[in-house]
C-alpha cells in the first residue's frame, strides 16, 4: 500500500512564488531522502498536491477531502496563516497529522493548536528571537519598530518586545509606528520614527516588521543615517531581498540562506537547486525540503502511518534539514531550529550573492516560550 | 368662499443662470375646463409643467393643488397627488411591452406598488384596465411591441395613454400630436375631448398647432419669455397683437 | 420676420459658464491649514512635497482611466493591469542598458527614464489597441458588460505576465542619481519625487492643451452620446475611439513605469493593488474629469501623508474619508461632468 | 404554477435542466459519495442564494453594486462570532442570524438613501470602496472577527458530523449531522429563491423593472425611486446575509477571504451573467455552472495537461496554476457567446 | 414625377429592409431629382423613417440598390455616405445634449470653421440658437432643439440633404421661418428629401411628392398634382387640406 501525502499550498494568487518552493523543496527532500526511489520501507510515496488558491475556506475543504475521499495518511500545508489555522480543526476532527509549513501564525502553534499538528516551519516569535539576538548585547539600545496595522503586525511588535526583554534587556523599545496594511508612501512614518529616534542616546535602530512589499527603501532614501539610525529588516525570498544590495552593511537576521548552514542537505539541495532551475534554493524551498524530512523520519520512526503512532513518534523528535538539524518540541510540536544573524555585502558576485554571515544563533539560545494550552 | 381651484401656482419662476425661463408666473385652473398654453419656442412652456410636475425645482413661487401646497413635494409625491404629466420628447420604458407600459401607469394608479407577494400577471384587475386604455388609443394591436421597435407616432400615443391610464386630477399635455399623421390625429383630439367632456378633469394643453387649439380650448394662456403675457377667451386672445406678431408671425391678421 | 419677434429673440447672448475655482483653491487651503497642527515647519514642506509627488503619480495612474470614461463612457476595470504592464515594460529596457541606470550620470538616467515610459507607452497601447478591438468594442454604451469583460481581459493579461515574467515580484534598480534626497536642512525631498512631479505636471498641461483645444474632445463626447449622429455627420467615430482607449492605456503604461521605479519591485498584482485609490480619486475628481481627477489625485495624496502624521490610526481610512466628505459638499464629484 | 409564481422556465430544456439540477441537488447525499462532492452541492446551494439575490439587485433593478460581499460577510461573520462566542447551540444560530440580518438591514438603508440618488455608475465605485472598508473593518476589528485569520468555529451538536439520528443507513448512507446540516442548507436555498422569485414577479418587481429602463419616467409616474431602490437593496441584503450564514455554517469558518473578498464578487458578477441577468432562473443555472467549474476545473486542467505532456506550450497553458487565464477567457466569452445568459439563449431558441 | 431626362440625384430601387425579425420596407422605388424639393408623405409606421435611415446606411439595405449621384451607395458605412454630400436630419433630433449649442455646430462643420455669411444667416433664421451659443444643447426647449438639428445640417453646403419632420414641435412663427430656409437652400442649388406630417407646410414647399404606406410607395408625382387633387389627398393621407388649417 502506498503511502499518501496531501501537500495544499496556495499556489495561485499573490503568494504563487511561496507555493512553488514549498513545492519544489518538498518534492527535492522526498528525492534525496528516498535517494530518488520515491519510497519507504518497500511502500511507494504518493504525494498528492492541492491549491488553496490562499482561500481559507478552500484550503479547509481541500483538506477535509485529502482525508476523506483522497485517504491520505498525513497532509502538510499551507502558505497562507489563515488558511493553515482554517485547517486546523480538521485535522483533529479526522483524527490525522497535519505538518504546517509554511505558515507562520504563532496561534498554530498557540492557542489554536491541537495534538495533531506539528510545525517545520518557524513562527513569528522565532522570528522575533532571531531579530533580538540581532542587536547588540551591550550597551544603550533605542529600537523603534515600523509595522502593518493589523493583527499580525501587532503581534510582532509585541513578540519583538517580549523577546529583547528575555535576551537583550539593554535594548529599549522607545517608539511603535504602525502604517496602513497596504501603505504606499512612507514620509509620513518616516518622519515620525525619525523624530522619535534622533534625540536618543547609544545605538539607534528601526526595526521593520512587515509582511510584502518591502517599505526599507523608502525609508532608507530619507536617509535616516542623518541622524546615526540604522534600519534593521528581517529575512525575506530572495528576490524581495536584492533591495538590500543598496543598502549594504544593513544587518538582521534570517532563517535560512542557501549560503549559511553547512551540511550534506544543504550542499546537496544547493547544487541540485542550481542545476535544475538556475538558481540557489530559497526561504520556502529549505522549509518544503524540512517538511518531507519530518514527514519521512516520523514514517521511519514509527513504522508505519499510524496517526497515534506518528504523533507519539514524532514528540521531541529530532529530524536533519538543510537549515540543520531540526526538532519537534514536546509541548506544542513547534519545530526549533537555528537562526543566522547576516550583514549585507557590500559587492555581491552575482544577484543573488547578498549577505555575509556575522553570527549563528543556535536554538537553544532561543528561549521561544510555549503558548498552547495542552 | 370659493373652492380651491384645481391647481394653481403662484409667482412660480425659475432661473437658471442668467436665464430666466419661467418668471413669476401666477394662474389658476379650474376643474371641467382645457386651458391651452402657447408661446414661441422657448417661451417656458415645458418648463412651466416641469415646475408643475416637479421635474424642476422652483426658484420661487408655489404650486398648489386643491388648496394644498405641493411645492416641496417630489414628483412622485405630486403624481399621488393627482398631477399628471405626458411629456414633449417621448419617455416611455423602451424594452416593455406597450401592454406593460401601461399596466406600470395602472398600478401606480391602484397604489399596487408595494405589494411584494401577489403575483402581477394575475392580476386581472390591472390588465383589463391597461387594455382598455390601449383600445382608447388604438393601439391594441401593437400591445406587445416595446416602444423601441414603434414608430414615432406610435410612441407619442402611448405617451399619451399612460398619462389617460395614471387617472389624475390634472391632464398636462405637451404637444400631443406633434409628429402625429394627420388621419391618427382625431383618436387623440377625441380623447382630450372626452377628457373635458367629463367636466372633473383638469386639462392643460401645450399645443402649436392652433386649429387643434382653437377646436379645443376653454381658455388661452400665453407665455412669452417665460413671462404670462396674455390670458382668458380664446377668440380675444388669438386675435391680440402680441400672438399675432410675436406667436403666429403674422404682420397683420390675415390667419 | 416682424420687429416684436425679432426684439423678443434677441435677448442678450447668454454667457458660457464660468470656471470653477472652489476645488483648486481646497488644495492650498488644506496645506495651510494643517501647518500649524504639524508645527514645524520642515516636516510640514517634507510632508507636503511628497504628497505632492506622490498625488502626481497617483494622477498619473488614474488619468488615463478618467480619460477613456470622461471621453467613451467606458469604465475599463482592467486599467490596473495596463499600470502593471507598463512597469513591466521597464525590463525590457533595463535588461539590455542595465549600465544607464548604474551609471552616475543625470542625462543617461534620465534618458533611460524616457526610454522606459516611451516603450512601456507604446508597449500599452499596443495592448491597449488589442483590447479595444477584442474586448470592449462590442460591449459601448453597457457599462455592466464593460466591467465584465474589462475584469476578464485583466485576469487574462495578468496571467500572461505570470507566463512571460514569472511570479516572483522582481526588483528594478531606481536609476543611479535619482535615488536618495536633496536634503536642505532639516527638509528633505527625494530626488525621485521631484521627478515625478515634473512629468505629473507635463503630462496634466498635455492633456489640457489637447482636449481643449482641438476638436478631439468635443467628437469624442459627442460620439459617445449618440455614435450614428456623429457618423451621419461623416466622421469615422470607431478609429477615433480605438486611439482614445489607446491614449488611455498609454498613460496608464506612463503611470505604470513612474509607480515601478517608486517601488522598486514589480509583481503582476501590482496595478490591481492601487485601482481602489485610483477609483477614489476619480470619484472624487468627478468621473471623466481631467482637471478634477488632478485636484482628486494631490488631495488624497496630501491628505494621506498629514493624516499619518498627525494621526496614524486615521490614515486606514483617510482616502475614504476624504471622498465622503467631497462626496457630503458635492455629491457628484469636484468637478461634475454632465450628462444625461 | 402558483409556488413559482407563474414565471415558469419557458423552455423545454431549460425546464429540464432545472429540474435535472434541483434533483441532483437534493439528492445528493445519496447518489454521490465522499465530501468533495457534497462540499460542492452545498457551495451551489448557497451560492444560488446569493447570486439569486444579486441578480434581483442588478438584473432587476439595474444597480451595479460592489458591496453585495458585506452582506454576504455580515451574514458569515453573525454565524461565526455568536458560535465562537456564545458556544454551539441554536441560541447563538439564531442571535447571530437575527443580528447580522438587523444589521444587513440598516446598513443596506443607509447605503441605499445616501447615494442611491447618484449616477449609476458613481453609486457602484461609491459601493467599491465602501467594500474595500468593510475589509479594512473586518481585519482591524481582529479581537472579534479574529482578522486576517478568521473564526473556526463548533456546530451545534446536531449538525456535526458525529451526531447520527438513525441506527440503520437509508439508500445505504448513514444518515449524519453534516447531511443534516446540507439539507438546512438546501432548504432554505429553496424556500428564499421562492421567495425572491415571487418579489421580482409581483407588482413590485415590475416597478422595480420600470426603474431600471427609465427612472425618470418611474418616478412622473408616481412611484418614489428612491424608496423602491432601497427596499430592493434591503431585500437583496437580506438574502445575501442569509447566504452568509449557511455558508458559515457549512464551512464552520468564516473569514475575509471567504466572504468578503473582491474575487468573491466577481463571481458572483460572472454567475449572474452567465446565467442570465433578470431572470432569476439564471442564478441556479450560473451558480452551478460556476462552481463546479471552480471544483473541477483545475482538476481537469491538470489531468488534460499530463495528457498533453510532451507537446509544446499546449500543457503549459492548461497546466492547473494557469487554471485563473481560462477564468478570464471565460469571462470574456461568456459576455459574448451569452449576451442573454444561458437562460436567455435558451428561451430565444424556443421562440423564434 | 418630372419626367426628368437626366439621371436623379438619389434613386432607391425595390429596397428591402429589415429590422431584426421586422420587415419594414418591401421593395421600394423612388427617386429624388436634382436641385428639387421632394416631400415623403405618410402615415405613423408606414417607413418613411425607415426610408431615411436605410439611405445613410444607418439600417442596412437587405437588398434592393441606392444610388447617389451616379455611384452606388447601398453598402457604404454611413461616414462615407456622409462624406459623399449627404447631411440628414433625423426624427429625434439627435442632439448632442453635454455639448455647447456651439460646440453642435463646429461639429457639423467637417471642413473647418463655418463661414461667417452662413453663420449669421442661420442665426437670422433662429435667433434662439445664438442667444444659447455657449449653453449646453441638452437645456434648449423642444423647438430650439429642432431648430439646432437643421442648423447642424445646413451648417456647410451639402449635395443632398434628408429632413425627418422638421417643424415638428414648431410654433406657427418658425415653421415659417423653415419654409423660408428650405426655399433659400433649394435656390442656392440643393437638393432636399423632406418627411413631413405638417400637410400645410408640405404643400407650400414642395416639387414634388412621394406618398409611401405599408413599406411601399402608393403614389409619386408633382405636388402641384396633389394639391389640385382634392379625393387622391383624401384618399392618401385621410384627409383634405382644407380641412386643416
Ligand atoms: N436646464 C436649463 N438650463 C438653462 N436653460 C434652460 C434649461 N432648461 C430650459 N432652459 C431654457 O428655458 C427656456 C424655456 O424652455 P422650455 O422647454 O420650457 O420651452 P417651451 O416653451 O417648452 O418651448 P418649445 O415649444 O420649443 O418646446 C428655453 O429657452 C430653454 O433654453
Ligand atoms: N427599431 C425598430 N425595430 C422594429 N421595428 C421597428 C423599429 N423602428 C420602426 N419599426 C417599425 O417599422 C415600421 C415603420 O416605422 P417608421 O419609423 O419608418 O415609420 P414612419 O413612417 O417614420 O412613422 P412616423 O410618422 O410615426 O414617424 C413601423 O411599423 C415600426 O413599428
Ligand atoms: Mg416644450
Ligand atoms: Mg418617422
Amino acid at each position: 500500500q502506498d503511502i499518501k501525502i496531501a501537500l495544499i499550498a496556495g499556489k495561485t494568487g499573490p503568494l504563487e512564488a511561496y507555493a512553488k518552493q514549498t513545492e519544489a523543496g518538498f518534492m527535492m527532500g522526498l528525492e534525496y531522502l528516498t535517494k530518488g526511489s520515491m519510497a519507504l520501507n518497500g511502500r511507494k510515496i504518493n504525494v498528492i498536491v492541492k491549491d488553496d488558491q490562499l482561500k481559507a475556506d478552500l484550503a479547509k475543504t481541500l483538506l477535509e477531502q485529502a482525508y476523506n475521499d483522497d485517504k491520505v495518511d498525513l497532509a502538510v500545508g499551507t502558505t497562507s496563516s489563515a488558511a493553515a489555522l482554517a485547517m486546523l480543526p480538521v485535522a483533529e476532527e479526522n483524527g490525522k497529522v497535519l505538518i504546517v509549513e509554511p505558515a507562520v501564525a504563532d496561534a498554530i502553534t498557540g492557542e489554536k493548536w491541537n495534538r495533531f499538528i506539528f510545525r517545520t516551519a518557524r513562527n513569528s516569535t522565532q522570528d522575533a528571537y532571531g531579530a533580538a539576538a540581532a542587536v547588540p548585547a551591550t550597551g544603550d539600545v533605542t529600537i523603534a519598530t515600523l509595522a502593518q496595522d493589523y493583527a499580525f503586525g501587532r503581534d510582532g511588535v509585541a513578540a519583538l518586545k517580549s523577546a529583547l526583554a528575555a535576551i537583550r534587556p539593554n535594548a529599549k523599545v522607545v517608539f511603535e509606528e504602525y502604517a496602513p496594511q497596504n501603505a504606499t508612501d512612507f514620509t509620513a512614518s518616516a518622519q515620525r520614527l525619525f523624530d522619535a529616534l534622533k534625540d536618543k542616546p547609544g545605538k539607534k535602530i528601526i526595526e521593520i516588521i512587515w509582511a510584502g512589499q518591502h517599505p526599507l527603501p523608502k525609508i532608507a532614501d530619507l536617509k535616516p543615517e542623518r541622524y546615526g539610525i540604522e534600519i534593521a529588516p528581517g529575512g525575506n525570498i530572495l528576490p524581495a531581498m536584492q533591495i538590500y544590495k543598496n543598502y549594504p552593511g544593513m544587518e538582521g537576521a534570517i532563517y535560512y540562506y542557501y549560503a549559511f548552514p553547512k551540511n550534506p542537505m544543504n550542499d546537496w539541495l544547493v547544487a541540485e537547486h542550481q542545476k535544475r532551475y538556475g538558481a540557489p534554493p530559497d526561504f520556502f524551498t529549505a522549509g518544503g525540503f524540512a517538511a518531507a524530512s519530518a514527514a519521512l523520519t516520523a514514517i521511519e520512526k514509527a513504522g508505519g502511518t499510524d496517526p497515534e503512532k506518528l504523533i507519539q513518534a514524532m514528540e521531541g523528535m529530532s529530524f536533519e534539514t538543510p537549515k540543520g538539524t531540526m526538532t519537534f518540541r514536546k509541548e506544542d510540536h513547534q519545530a526549533l531550529q537555528v537562526m543566522y544573524h547576516f550583514k549585507v555585502k557590500a559587492e555581491g558576485k552575482d544577484q543573488n550573492d547578498l549577505l555575509d554571515l556575522v553570527d549563528t544563533i543556535p536554538a537553544d539560545k532561543l528561549p521561544i516560550p510555549v503558548r498552547n494550552k495542552r | 368662499m370659493l373652492p380651491a381651484p384645481a391647481l394653481e401656482t403662484r409667482g412660480l419662476t425659475v432661473r437658471f443662470g442668467g436665464h430666466v425661463a419661467v418668471n413669476d408666473v401666477s394662474c389658476r385652473f379650474t376643474s371641467g375646463t382645457l386651458t391651452a398654453i402657447v408661446g414661441p419656442n422657448g417661451a417656458g412652456k415645458t418648463t412651466y409643467f416641469n415646475l408643475i410636475s416637479g421635474q424642476l425645482r422652483a426658484s420661487a413661487g408655489q404650486v398648489l393643488v386643491e388648496g394644498a401646497d405641493v411645492t416641496n413635494l417630489a414628483p412622485s409625491a405630486r403624481a399621488k397627488r393627482g398631477l399628471g404629466r405626458a411629456f414633449q420628447l417621448t419617455n416611455l420604458f423602451p424594452h416593455l411591452t406597450a401592454l406593460e407600459n401601461v399596466r406600470l401607469a395602472v398600478q401606480s394608479r391602484a397604489e399596487a406598488g408595494w405589494s411584494f407577494l401577489s403575483i402581477w400577471n394575475s392580476r386581472r384587475d390591472l390588465i383589463e384596465k391597461a387594455e382598455a386604455v390601449l383600445e382608447r388609443v388604438r393601439l391594441e394591436d401593437q400591445r406587445n411591441v416595446p416602444p423601441s421597435a414603434l414608430s414615432h407616432g406610435d410612441q407619442r400615443k402611448l405617451e399619451v395613454a399612460l398619462l389617460i391610464a395614471m387617472e389624475p386630477k390634472v391632464f398636462m399635455f405637451d404637444e400631443p400630436t406633434a409628429g402625429m399623421s394627420v388621419d391618427e390625429m382625431p383618436t387623440v383630439l377625441e380623447l382630450i375631448h372626452d377628457i373635458k367632456q367629463r367636466g372633473d378633469a383638469t386639462v392643460l394643453l401645450v399645443e402649436h398647432k392652433m386649429d387643434v387649439v382653437r377646436s379645443l380650448a376653454d381658455r388661452i394662456v400665453v407665455l412669452h419669455n417665460g413671462t404670462l403675457v396674455a390670458d382668458g377667451e380664446p377668440a380675444t386672445v388669438i386675435a391680440s397683437p402680441v400672438v399675432q406678431e410675436a406667436y403666429l408671425g403674422l404682420e397683420a391678421s390675415d390667419g | 420676420m416682424s420687429d416684436v419677434a425679432a426684439d423678443a429673440a434677441n435677448p442678450p447672448l447668454l454667457p458660457r459658464s464660468r470656471t470653477d475655482w472652489l476645488p483648486l483653491i481646497l488644495v492650498p487651503v488644506l496645506a495651510l491649514a494643517v501647518l500649524p497642527l504639524i508645527g514645524d515647519v520642515s516636516s510640514w514642506v517634507t510632508l507636503t512635497i511628497a504628497g505632492l509627488a506622490m498625488g502626481m503619480m497617483i494622477f498619473l495612474m488614474a488619468s488615463g482611466l478618467t480619460l477613456v470614461f470622461g471621453l467613451m463612457d467606458i469604465i475599463n476595470f482592467g486599467h490596473g493591469v495596463f499600470i502593471s504592464l507598463g512597469a513591466y515594460a521597464t525590463l525590457l529596457v533595463l535588461g539590455p542598458l542595465a549600465g544607464w541606470a548604474s551609471a552616475n550620470s543625470v542625462a543617461l538616467n534620465l534618458a533611460l527614464l524616457l526610454l522606459c515610459i516611451v516603450v512601456a507607452m507604446v508597449l500599452t497601447g499596443l495592448v491597449g489597441a488589442v483590447f479595444e478591438r477584442v474586448i470592449v468594442r462590442p460591449v459601448y454604451g453597457n457599462h455592466l458588460k464593460q466591467i465584465l469583460v474589462t475584469m476578464g481581459g485583466l485576469i487574462v493579461t495578468e496571467q500572461a505576465i505570470h507566463a512571460i515574467w514569472g511570479a516572483s515580484p522582481i526588483p528594478i534598480p531606481l536609476p543611479e542619481t535619482l535615488r536618495g534626497a536633496f536634503v536642505l536642512g532639516d527638509i528633505v525631498m527625494e530626488r525621485y519625487r521631484v521627478v515625478a512631479i515634473g512629468i505629473g505636471l507635463l503630462v496634466f498641461a498635455a492633456m489640457q492643451l489637447l482636449l481643449n483645444r482641438t476638436r478631439i474632445g468635443l467628437l469624442i463626447r459627442a460620439g459617445v452620446e449618440n455614435p450614428e449622429m456623429v457618423e451621419a455627420l461623416g466622421y469615422r467615430i470607431r478609429r477615433l475611439f480605438v486611439s482614445v482607449f489607446v491614449a488611455g492605456s498609454a498613460l496608464a503604461g506612463l503611470g505604470g513605469v513612474m509607480w515601478a521605479f517608486y517601488r522598486q519591485t514589480l509583481t503582476a498584482g501590482m496595478g490591481m493593488e492601487v485601482m481602489v485609490l485610483v477609483f477614489i480619486v476619480i470619484i472624487i475628481g468627478g468621473l471623466g474629469s481631467v482637471g478634477g481627477c488632478f485636484v482628486g489625485s494631490v488631495l488624497v495624496a496630501l491628505v494621506a501623508n498629514y493624516v499619518g502624521f498627525l494621526a496614524p490610526k486615521l490614515a486606514l481610512i483617510s482616502n475614504i474619508l476624504v471622498m465622503a466628505l467631497v462626496l457630503i459638499w458635492r455629491p457628484q464629484g469636484l468637478f461634475p461632468v454632465a450628462r444625461r | 404554477m402558483w409556488l413559482l409564481s407563474s414565471d415558469t422556465p419557458r423552455s423545454l430544456l431549460l425546464s429540464l435542466i432545472l429540474i435535472g439540477i434541483v434533483a441532483c441537488l437534493f439528492a445528493a447525499p445519496f447518489v454521490f459519495s465522499g465530501s468533495q462532492p457534497l462540499s460542492t452541492a452545498a457551495k451551489i446551494c448557497v451560492f444560488v442564494l446569493l447570486v439569486a439575490s444579486y441578480d434581483l439587485l442588478l438584473g432587476y433593478t439595474g444597480i451595479v453594486s460592489f458591496a453585495h460581499t458585506m452582506f454576504f460577510g455580515i451574514g458569515g461573520y453573525g454565524i461565526a462570532i455568536a458560535l465562537e462566542r456564545l458556544g454551539a447551540s441554536w441560541e447563538s444560530v439564531a442571535i447571530g442570524l437575527v443580528s447580522a440580518l438587523a444589521l444587513s438591514a440598516v446598513l443596506a438603508a443607509i447605503i441605499g438613501l445616501l447615494s442611491l440618488r447618484v449616477r449609476a455608475i458613481f453609486f457602484s465605485m461609491i459601493t467599491l470602496a465602501v467594500a474595500s472598508a468593510a475589509a479594512v473593518l473586518a481585519s482591524q476589528l481582529s479581537t472579534i472577527t479574529g482578522g486576517e485569520d478568521g473564526l473556526s468555529f463548533q456546530l451545534p451538536a446536531e449538525l456535526r458530523p458525529a451526531f447520527r439520528p438513525l441506527a440503520d443507513p437509508i439508500l445505504g448512507v448513514t444518515i449524519n449531522g453534516r447531511i443534516l446540516a446540507y439539507y438546512l442548507i438546501f432548504v432554505v436555498t429553496v424556500v428564499i429563491f421562492l421567495i425572491l422569485l415571487r418579489i421580482v414577479n409581483s407588482p413590485f418587481g415590475r416597478v422595480l423593472q420600470a426603474i431600471r429602463e427609465n427612472e425618470f419616467r418611474a418616478e412622473a409616474l408616481g412611484y418614489r425611486v428612491v424608496a423602491y431602490r432601497t427596499a430592493a437593496s434591503v431585500i437583496s441584503a437580506l438574502a445575501a446575509t442569509v447566504a452568509g450564514a449557511l455558508m458559515a455554517l457549512w464551512l464552520r469558518y468564516n473569514g475575509p477571504d471567504t466572504t468578503l473578498s473582491f474575487s468573491i464578487m466577481i463571481d458572483i458578477l460572472l454567475m449572474v451573467v452567465i446565467g442570465g441577468m433578470g431572470t432569476l432562473y439564471g442564478a441556479i443555472i450560473g451558480a452551478t455552472l460556476f462552481v463546479l467549474a471552480q471544483s473541477y476545473l483545475q482538476i481537469l486542467m491538470g489531468l488534460g495537461s499530463t495528457a498533453l505532456a510532451g507537446i509544446p506550450l499546449l500543457p503549459d497553458l492548461i497546466h492547473p496554476d494557469r487554471w485563473l487565464l481560462w477564468l478570464g477567457a471565460l469571462f470574456i466569452v461568456s459576455v459574448y457567446a451569452f449576451p442573454g445568459g444561458i437562460v436567455g439563449h435558451l428561451r430565444r431558441n424556443r421562440s423564434p | 414625377m418630372a419626367e426628368t431626362s437626366a439621371e436623379p440625384l438619389l434613386k432607391l430601387e425595390s429596397v428591402h429592409t429589415h429590422i431584426g425579425p421586422y420587415h419594414i420596407l418591401h421593395g421600394l422605388n423612388c427617386e429624388v431629382p436634382a436641385g428639387e424639393l421632394t416631400m415623403l408623405l405618410g402615415r405613423n409606421g408606414a417607413g418613411k423613417t425607415t426610408t431615411l435611415r436605410t439611405i445613410m446606411g444607418l439600417w442596412q439595405a437587405s437588398s434592393g440598390s441606392i444610388r447617389f449621384d451616379g455611384r452606388n451607395i447601398t453598402t457604404l458605412p454611413t461616414p462615407d455616405i456622409a462624406r459623399s454630400g449627404i447631411a440628414y436630419v433625423p426624427e429625434s433630433m439627435a442632439i448632442f445634449s453635454d455639448l455647447t449649442v456651439r460646440e453642435n455646430i463646429v461639429l457639423a462643420a467637417r471642413s473647418g470653421p463655418v463661414d461667417t455669411a452662413r453663420l449669421d444667416w442661420m442665426l437670422g433664421l433662429f435667433p434662439a440658437l445664438k442667444r444659447f451659443w455657449n449653453l449646453p444643447a441638452g437645456n434648449l426647449s423642444g423647438g430650439q432643439k429642432q431648430m439646432l438639428a437643421i442648423a447642424r445640417a445646413i451648417a456647410e453646403p451639402r449635395r443632398l440633404l434628408l429632413v425627418d419632420e422638421p417643424t415638428k414641435g414648431l410654433a406657427p412663427v418658425m415653421v415659417r421661418s423653415m419654409i423660408e430656409a428650405f426655399r433659400a437652400l433649394k435656390a442656392a442649388g440643393e437638393t432636399i428629401l423632406l418627411v413631413e406630417q405638417n400637410f400645410h407646410a408640405a404643400s407650400q414647399l414642395g416639387d414634388n411628392v412621394i406618398v409611401m404606406e405599408d413599406g411601399l410607395v402608393v403614389h409619386s408625382g408633382t405636388m402641384s398634382d396633389l394639391v389640385a387633387d382634392k379625393v387622391l389627398q383624401r384618399r392618401l393621407l385621410g384627409l383634405s387640406l382644407d380641412a386643416h388649417q
